[in-house]
């Protein structure tokens, strides 16, 4: 048990130490994407793990967040996409008109 | 008896596919104005006849499997929702911006729909479907000015502060499912009093907090607020600051009183060091939130960020009432949120009217308002000072619950009193930022000088729209248990 | 019989019935504003007098009508008005003296164009002092004392194209406030630990006997009983509202409004509205553990232990057992008893001592007409809070009655000189008035004389005397009678001195007002009009004929204050005398001081120095800058800015890292929350103030430099943070 | 399985596994070329549904196959290939203070491993090696979950008309306000 939450927890902070530190759009995105995983490693650990039988919530996590998974993927590549028609470019760093 | 628990729900989801099939399958060719007024219309219309027809006597319906709990109370609750959301779509006619009207109204109304999934669920994987429903349309919402270079930015950075806010929540949910196997707050509730609450517990209700914290934009998590409203045309800036901090609040109420109460099950209330470490957290974001908030509000020039942080300091004193963990301070809670909620979308139609007549949103720009239009510059006044809590308003009403609430609780006395105390301080501050505004619309200002005629350039209905919330945030003043008791459901 | 009680809410709804009509009338109908605002207080004030008329009837029984205004969870709230002789008496007062003072502002300000929102500001200011005076509630109570904060701040900023009068307003604004934190605060604990903010509710009120033994009981962690406490946190309120040292100092600068409004202020409302708070309270600041208070609708009054000593008259309504004691003891002055003050009294009486003599020693040096009246304001809601501390409610209440009529008599008066001297308002350019404007110097006279204390005749003397007593009788200390003694003397000699520069020698007006060679002035200073002298006429009528009201031999007002019928005393006793005879000797020391330094030596030209201060420059020079209270403010949190500011430098340079920034940006905040107090001590200059906040809020928000990685990395420095605390706790 | 501060698994397959997951996540942000980092992402997302194969929950496998490596994964090489077309970053591809940004993901990754390892919970042998068939899924489905199903409905149709409002290039492009 205890391997599966250490890697989540690993999985997790990559995915977190992405975010923070590649300055392209969709590299955060990425990120993203695996801290949701590492999210999902728990699930699925904790639904094998489960002391009662028909215990299926854990499995019903991983399957509602995979498909928000998607759908934020989707919205995410989108406005990416029209921040690159704007600036020709997606470097996060270089995004501050708003500030203050 | 199922059906009228969701009624609400399946009406607007329903209202969203229909405003959507309607405006692509008729309007696509009149232009942008004529579409708007429409489907406000059809949204008005259809909204106000489902209210005018649901029935609102009954006793309260819980479903449990399901983690629905609904009442009179919690639908009138998203009533108010409906309201406040008819309340930006007809703001979004103060300008053009798209020329994709029925998706923008669509995404609006799905995400009142998620708005009012928040306020009835117990639910776990309902509460967290709900709110992505509701911030991913936020996002699509904030970007939804295409022209705009800054609405893509605010709409980009506002999605990925909110995804990794979003993916911190499931990780906390994640681990709060390991602890304790349930996923129904009350039963949450339960486990995590039944025996000590193991670390992973405690990390798990702490990332999920740190979720919260982000949709009630609490400092350190409020960084996106004032870029997103900035960015934002004054219709999605208008819901991200009323309908989505409502909804949002009226969750946390119901996880924190529900589901992470540490005395929450009668009978255990000896938690004591082992209770989860939310409010720990809390204190910390309600302070930082009102410190930061306010000083930052001082420093605006610019309107639109001055509300976006002065709506991190109200998030604070709002978090200052959900410590004190009562079943009072929740509702009071939720009073707070009521006014402010409508308070905040008088505020940005403010703005909206403010670019519109000066160009920008710079405070400055409120010089003259009393000369050009009297009505505007008194409903003006009244937003801001129920903002600051001046005593007939609503919404010193609401800082008097939530504090007297806080300071009843009998949960951590001396450290909330000095919570209490430090608000209050601040709250002195922030009378004088607000104070600055109300002198600047009520100075002179010359008109001939500045090259404008008089007369204010606002459409009849947005001034209706801030003269219902001017009325109502006086009429709360004058009665305040009646929104207590709308809220009560009684 | 409970007729006038049932329509006692007409007397604040009439004015401000008034107050929402004339909002809606456009500036240019002028007609209608006086009459109008003048009708409903002249009704309101019918009413109070009935309303008086009862109350005396029966003073021990409190008449309250409650009736639920909202529920809020468990418990509803209430609120309601009541009906004693304390809110009987305030209620005439009111009415009366504002009714006086509106029909003087026709005069004053006929010619102003915005003549109708003044009387819309003044009606909804009357309004609220008289829904502050008859609230049952101490909820109800600060709505309308925070409604009565902003039409003050509408009011004094009325000619708002003065810089300094907005300044002013804001000042005053800001530094109620201050004291409103404190009133706020008190009153939310106070409902924790109650569950009521009505104060007299048939015996479940807070002011009642089971909620001040409660309250006395219960103990916070730092030893005060929670009495105490709240006490203290309400005094905060009462400090900013009546100007008491430290907030003072907005009250001299909110002379900058209009002067009727001046008048009202510093006379009828507004700092009257502290002490009326206090007096109301009164009970709560004397709870104790051991002795049950003794004031509740339900047992009237303490007359067995008043009757019980008749000669100890001027102990004025006991109203503590702890009092009552110190009266039962044969020993007249009742000061060394056993039982000392509670720390309430006594922080109350040390304050309101020190505000009298500093108060006072600062009018000493000023040269605006206006500016001494309003230091002398300052001065006696001193004695009253010294008053209230050391007798009882009915001595510190007695002298804000008989203030009230001449404190708006001489600001009347003084907008009259001003008015008739056109705008004039530096006494060196006066002089020699008392020929030209009779009515108003006659007028003029009688008030000063009343705020001096010249014996027998006026009122002030009775009322300030009686405070005098009670503090010399005080088992606590007798500093704050010593001090007061010296402020009364201070007060006689700045009267003197004002009177003498004002009305006496030749006149110097401005050197502008000597037009090419001319050899006296072009423009002559004039008498009022008939409907500002005759304000003048009444309220002086009034100073004088309250005498008889509380004269030891027929102690009317005492009695009624503090809940037992009227009744003529033949013997007086020695105690009485003696303090009376200290009185009279320090008026008179005052008198004779100012005599020789002005009367005799008249002033005969504007660059003549005062005679003081060729004597005594150096403490001139302190007095004439008002004691540099605003300077040591500024002194004070100056500093503390700039080492914070250093801190913050040397945390810049040895501290890098995202997560670390996050402590800097606090304390820039912190260095900047001190600017940000200092500029709102500072005096007054917030223009200023919105600059630097500007500036150093630059600093402050470099957090949100627009790169959401950084937010990010705020996020996760925050979350990280908490975490690492919890985990390892 | 007990004990220790990362227990040891006696299965090897599950060792490898979790180094391919974690390999292959650093791997995906590591790189300079964004499309390489997009084939690794695809590696650790079938990393994970070997993972989750091997655990015996077969359905949440196949869904993470599906719908990570088939449809996440499709659209994030389209996006690349949209904005950046060839794929390679110029000039640095990190930011500014990457450092800070790693630094306070160790401290989180500490904070949280130290929460893990002190959790009683952890030492719980594992009780489901049933797999759930694809009709109790369903059956669940549309009883207990029904709300979250309904919404999760809504949310991917808010979610393709954003993408497609937003990603839709426009007839006439107007000029930018902001150039």
């Amino acid at each position: 048990m205890t391997f599966y939450l250490a890697l989540s927890v690993l999985l997790f902070c990559v995915g977190l130490a992405g975010v923070l530190a590649r300055r392209h759009a969709i590299m955060a995105l990425i990120g993203i994407e695996l801290m949701l995983n590492a999210a999902n490693i728990n699930f699925i650990a904790f639904w094998r793990h489960s002391s009662a039988a028909d215990d299926l919530s854990g499995m019903f996590w991983m399957i509602f967040s995979v498909a928000i998974a998607a759908a934020e993927a989707a919205v995410g590549l989108a406005l990416v996409i029209l921040v690159f028609r704007h600036r020709r470019s997606v470097r996060l760093d270089e995004l501050e008109s708003l500030k203050g | 008896m199922v059906a009228r628990a969701v009624l609400p729900e399946i009406c607007t989801a329903f209202l969203a596919l229909l405003v959507l099939t309607v405006d692509l399958a008729w309007l696509t060719t009149w232009s942008e104005s004529a579409r708007k007024t429409l489907l406000c219309v059809v949204c008005t219309l259809a909204l106000g006849i489902a209210w005018i027809l649901l029935d609102r006597n009954w006793e309260p319906v819980a479903i449990p499997t399901l983690g629905w709990m609904a009442s009179p109370g919690v639908t009138c609750l998203k009533g108010l929702i409906a309201a406040l959301t008819l309340g930006s779509l007809w703001l979004s006619r103060e300008s053009s911006f798209t020329k994709h009207v029925g998706e923008y109204f669509a995404l609006t109304l799905l995400a009142a729909v998620g708005a009012m999934i928040l306020c009835s669920t117990q639910h776990l994987i309902l509460a967290f479907t709900g709110l992505e429903l509701l911030s991913l349309s936020l996002y699509v919402l904030t970007a939804f000015h295409k022209d705009r270079a800054l609405s893509a930015e605010a709409g980009l950075k506002y999605f990925l502060f909110g995804g990794v806010s979003a993916a911190t929540m499931l990780y906390g949910f994640s681990l709060l499912h390991g602890a304790t196997g349930e996923l129904l707050l009350p039963k949450v509730a339960m486990k995590l009093a039944a025996g000590p609450v193991e670390p992973i517990a405690v990390m798990g209700v702490l990332f999920a907090s740190a979720g919260f914290a982000f949709k009630i934009s609490a400092a350190p998590f409020h960084l996106w607020t004032p870029d997103a409203y900035q960015g934002a045309t004054p219709g999605s800036a208008a819901f991200i600051a009323s309908v989505s901090k409502l909804a949002s609040f009226a969750l946390l109420a119901q996880v924190t009183w529900v589901g992470w109460n540490p005395a929450g099950v009668a009978g255990n209330a000896s938690l004591g060091s082992a209770k989860p470490g939310w409010i720990a957290f809390f204190a910390f974001a309600a302070t930082a939130s009102i410190v930061i908030g306010n000083l930052a509000a001082l420093a605006q020039s610019g309107f639109r960020r001055f509300i976006a942080y002065s709506g991190v300091a109200h998030a604070g004193y709002m978090l200052v009432g959900l410590i004190a963990n009562t079943q009072d301070a929740a509702y009071s809670v939720l009073y707070y949120a009521v006014t402010y909620a409508i308070g905040s979308l008088g505020l940005i139609a403010m703005s909206a009217i403010l670019e519109n007549r000066r160009g920008s949103d710079a405070i400055s720009g409120f010089a003259g308002w009393m000369r050009e239009s009297r009505f505007l510059a008194v409903c003006l006044m009244v937003f801001l000072l129920s903002q600051a809590g001046i005593p007939p308003l609503a919404g010193f009403f609401a800082k008097f619950y939530v504090f007297s609430a806080a300071l009843k609780s009998h949960g951590a006395p001396h450290g909330v009193f000095w919570l209490v105390a430090a608000s209050l301080v601040a709250s002195c501050v922030a009378l004088y930022y607000y104070l600055r505004i109300v002198r600047a619309a009520f100075e002179a200002r010359d008109l001939a000088e500045a090259g404008q005629a008089p007369g204010m350039p606002a459409l009849w209905i947005t001034r209706a729209w801030i003269g219902a919330c001017a009325l109502l945030l006086v009429w709360w003043g004058c009665f305040p248990d009646k929104l207590l008791s709308l809220l009560r459901g009684s | 019989m409970t007729g006038v009680l049932d329509i006692l809410w007409l007397i604040p709804a009439l004015p401000l019935l008034v107050s929402a009509i004339l909002s809606l009338t456009p500036a240019r109908v002028k007609g209608g504003a006086a009459p109008l605002s003048i009708g409903a207080l002249g009704l309101g004030f019918l009413i109070a007098c009935a309303a008086l008329a009862e109350a005396v009837s029966d003073p021990g029984q409190v008449r309250a009508h409650n009736f639920t205004w909202f529920e809020f969870g468990s418990s509803a709230v209430k609120i309601g008005w009541v009906l004693d002789p304390l809110s009987a008496l305030m209620l005439v007062m009111v009415t009366f003296v504002a009714g006086w003072i509106f029909v003087f502002s026709i005069g004053y300000m006929s010619h102003d164009e915005n003549f109708t929102r003044f009387y819309c500001f003044l009606s909804l200011f009357t309004s609220a002092m008289l829904g502050v005076v008859m609230s049952n509630s101490l909820l109800m109570l600060f709505a309308c004392w925070e409604v009565m904060g902003l039409a003050s701040y509408l009011l004094i900023g009325f000619w708002h194209h003065r810089p300094s009068a907005a300044a002013a307003a804001r000042k005053a604004f800001i530094y109620t406030r201050i004291g409103d934190i404190g009133f706020l605060l008190g009153m939310l604990w106070l409902y924790a630990e109650t569950g009521t903010l009505l104060l007299y509710d048939n015996g479940a009120g807070c002011l009642e006997a089971n909620a001040l033994t409660q309250l006395a009981g219960a103990a916070i962690s730092t030893g005060m009983a929670a009495s105490t406490g709240i006490a203290l946190l309400l005094f905060c309120g009462a400090i900013g509202k009546s100007g008491q040292i430290p907030l003072h100092v907005w009250l001299p600068d909110a002379m900058e409004g209009p002067t009727p409004v001046s008048a009202l202020i510093h006379a009828a409302t507004m700092v009257a509205a502290g002490v009326f708070l206090m007096a109301r309270i009164h009970p709560l600041s004397t709870a104790t553990a051991s002795a049950k208070p003794i004031v509740t609708a339900t047992a009237p009054a303490n007359a067995t232990a008043q009757s019980a000593q008749p000669a100890v008259r001027m102990e004025a309504a006991p109203k503590s057992q702890a009092h009552a004691e110190a009266a039962a003891k044969p020993t007249e002055a009742g000061g060394d008893s056993t039982s000392s003050p509670t720390l309430t009294l006594n922080v109350m009486a040390w304050v309101g001592a020190l505000t009298a003599l500093l108060a006072s020693l600062v009018a000493v040096a000023q040269y605006d007409i206006k500016r001494i009246l309003a230091y002398s304001t300052v001065s006696q809601l001193g004695f009253m809070f010294l008053g209230l501390a050391t007798g009882g409610p009915a001595v510190g209440v007695f002298h804000l009655l008989t203030h009230a009529f001449f404190k708006a008599l001489l600001f009347l008066g003084a907008g009259s000189v001003i008015h008739g001297c056109h705008e004039e308002q530096d006494i060196r350019r006066m002089g020699g008035l008392w020929r030209r404007m009779p009515a108003t110097f006659g007028t003029y006279a009688v008030g000063m004389m009343a705020l001096s204390g010249v014996p027998l005749l006026f009122s002030g003397f009775w009322s300030k005397d009686e405070i005098l007593h009670s503090a010399l009788a005080w088992s606590g200390s007798k500093w704050p009678f010593a001090l007061g003694l010296v402020a009364a003397v201070a007060t006689a000699f700045y009267m003197t001195r004002q009177m003498a520069y004002v009305f006496f020698g030749p006149h110097r007006g401005h050197p502008a007002m000597y037009e090419q060679g001319h050899r006296i002035p072009v423009t002559q200073p004039h008498e009022s009009p008939m409907v500002m002298t005759l304000p003048l006429g009444v309220l002086a009528a009034c100073a004088i004929l309250l005498t008889v009201v509380g004269t030891p031999m027929w102690p009317w007002l005492h009695s009624v204050l503090s809940g037992h019928a009227p009744e003529v005393r033949r013997e007086v006793s020695v105690g009485v005398l003696f303090a009376m005879l200290i009185s009279i000797l320090a008026a008179g020391t005052g008198f004779t001081a100012g005599w020789i330094c002005y009367m005799r030596r008249r002033a005969s030209g504007f660059n003549d120095g005062d005679p003081l201060q060729t004597r005594i420059p150096s403490i001139w020079r302190c007095l004439e800058s008002r004691g540099w209270i605003d300077e040591l403010y500024k002194m004070s949190f100056g500093i503390w800015t700039a080492a914070a500011g250093r801190f913050c430098d040397w945390l810049d340079r040895i501290v890098l890292g995202g997560g670390v920034r996050m402590i800097q940006n606090a304390a820039l905040a912190t260095a900047w929350m001190g600017r940000l107090w200092d500029e709102f001590f500072l005096n007054g200059g917030f223009a200023r103030g919105c600059e630097q906040t500007r500036n150093s809020a630059d600093r402050a928000s470099l957090v949100q430099n627009g790169q959401i990685q950084r937010y990010l990395r705020i996020l996760a420095g925050a979350l990280a943070l908490v975490a690492l605390w919890i985990i390892w706790k | 399985m007990e004990g220790g501060f990362i227990a040891m698994p006696t299965d090897v397959i599950l060792w490898i596994l979790g180094g391919l997951i974690l390999i292959s996540a650093v791997m995906s942000l590591a790189l300079r070329n964004l499309i390489h980092c997009a084939l690794f992402l695809m590696v650790c997302f079938l990393g994970l549904a070997g993972l989750y194969l091997h655990l015996n929950a077969v359905f949440s496998g196949l869904v993470q196959a599906l719908v990570y490596v088939g449809a996440v994964g499709i659209i994030l090489i389209f996006a690349i290939l949209l904005t950046e077309g060839g794929g390679t970053e110029t000039g640095s591809h990190l930011g500014s203070q990457w450092r800070t940004g790693i630094g306070l993901a160790v401290l989180l990754a500490f904070a949280l491993l130290g929460a893990v390892s002190n959790s009683p919970q952890t030492t719980q042998a594992a009780r489901h090696t049933e797999e759930p068939t694809v009709r109790e899924i369903g059956l669940k489905l549309m009883t207990d979950y029904l709300l979250p199903l309904q919404t999760i409905g809504l949310l991917l149709t808010a979610a393709a008309i954003g993408a497609v409002v937003l990603a839709m290039q426009e007839p006439k492009p107007r000029k930018d306000e902001t150039p």
